[in-house]
């Protein structure tokens, strides 16, 4: 199914908007996530291990993306 | 409220969390420097994935106050700043001095590894990058264009 | 000077010591509070060795600006403060964050055990007492009268 | 020799006075100075070693008293 995905700083301007769409299967990874990603234009340029949020907390490639929820990939985080 | 555009008042943040049985009070301001791995700064952009910053900063000082015998206020600024503007400000009242430096370390400490918050710098020649604090230190920050 | 009759203020003494190369600014205050062994209280009167004590302070911030790359700014009240006021401010600007907490934390524990400076608390109850921090805790203040 | 030792906070309020004047050999220690203040009315409440300043400078017992230096009998420290 279709997953929107929200963008931010750098990986906003790598992907030229402040979400992306992929397609992904049912059952899908953070780790499926990231290869969607990674294949799209720009998405190349992303580090092996981007940081992924799923429903705003911190996700380990293993873990599955629920239906509904919220998915954003963070750039390396510089507030403080 | 952690995030905001406008300046931080450290005596409001302060005020927020004294009380007459917290008599000591941990501060640490963040303010933005003149320079970064070697070039001049100018002033710099802070953005946010808002909720979730919001989020993690209401747990991040919840965690703290459960760590703690301290309360906890936290801020940090977003939009544009210039060199010697206060980013963050965390203030830990307790009534043990040592408490409250403990937590007010820790939750800067938790605020840098946690929040999801981005920062763009401005520089002296002109060029602009987003800082990436996981770059070898002494490499040109990411993303330069003029 | 270091010590003080007028109440003390944190923000000029932070602008005293921030600068554009020191972006991480740590500060400690002592708020005067509304209870001590378990009991109330009202407020509370410093005295000092006056010439002993600004040369204590001066000696303890440039020990401190030796010891970290630092700046370090220290007040100290003297005279009668009610509960909730500020009896001391430590405040150490750095370039690194580490350096600002770790000199902000020795300068306080180096005022309390070097500093010539004496308390009397006046009480809820209408009473009076020296403060002792060597007396045993629990046991009454030293010098109590009516 | 008779030297003016000054006095403070409950020290002041123990003698009476913010000065109290002791009469010292030449070449006297600070225990000897400790050992004449705790001699005068109100010296018996002294604890056993306190808190003496020689040149606004805290001495231990052993040192000698210079001839013109300042000296202090000081209670427990209570700033910050």
């Amino acid at each position: 199914m279709r997953r929107s995905v929200l963008l931010f700083a750098r990986y906003a301007e790598l992907f030229g908007g402040e979400t992306v769409s992929v397609d992904l299967p049912d059952g899908a990874t953070v780790a499926d996530l990231i290869a969607a990603l990674r294949a799209l234009p720009g998405g190349a340029s992303l580090p092996p291990q981007p940081f992924v949020a799923v429903a705003q907390a911190q996700a380990a490639p293993g873990d599955r993306l629920p239906l509904d929820a919220e998915l954003a990939l963070l750039p390396p985080l510089a507030g403080g | 409220m952690h995030l905001q555009h406008d300046p931080l008042d450290l005596a409001s943040l302060v005020a927020s969390v004294s009380a007459p049985d917290r008599g000591a009070v941990a501060t640490f301001v963040g303010l933005v420097r003149d320079h970064h791995a070697g070039r001049g700064v100018l002033g710099l952009e802070y953005s946010a994935y808002g909720a979730m910053a919001e989020g993690r900063c209401t747990a991040i000082v919840a965690e703290a106050e459960e760590k703690w015998p301290a309360r906890i206020a936290l801020a940090h600024r977003l939009g544009g700043l210039t060199v010697g503007e206060a980013a963050v400000i965390v203030v830990a009242a307790s009534a043990h001095r040592e408490a409250a430096f403990d937590a007010c370390r820790w939750v800067i400490e938790a605020v840098k590894a946690q929040v999801p918050i981005w920062k763009r710098e401005r520089y002296l020649d002109g060029t602009e990058a987003w800082v990436d604090p996981t770059a070898p230190t002494g490499t040109m920050p990411t993303g330069v264009m003029p």
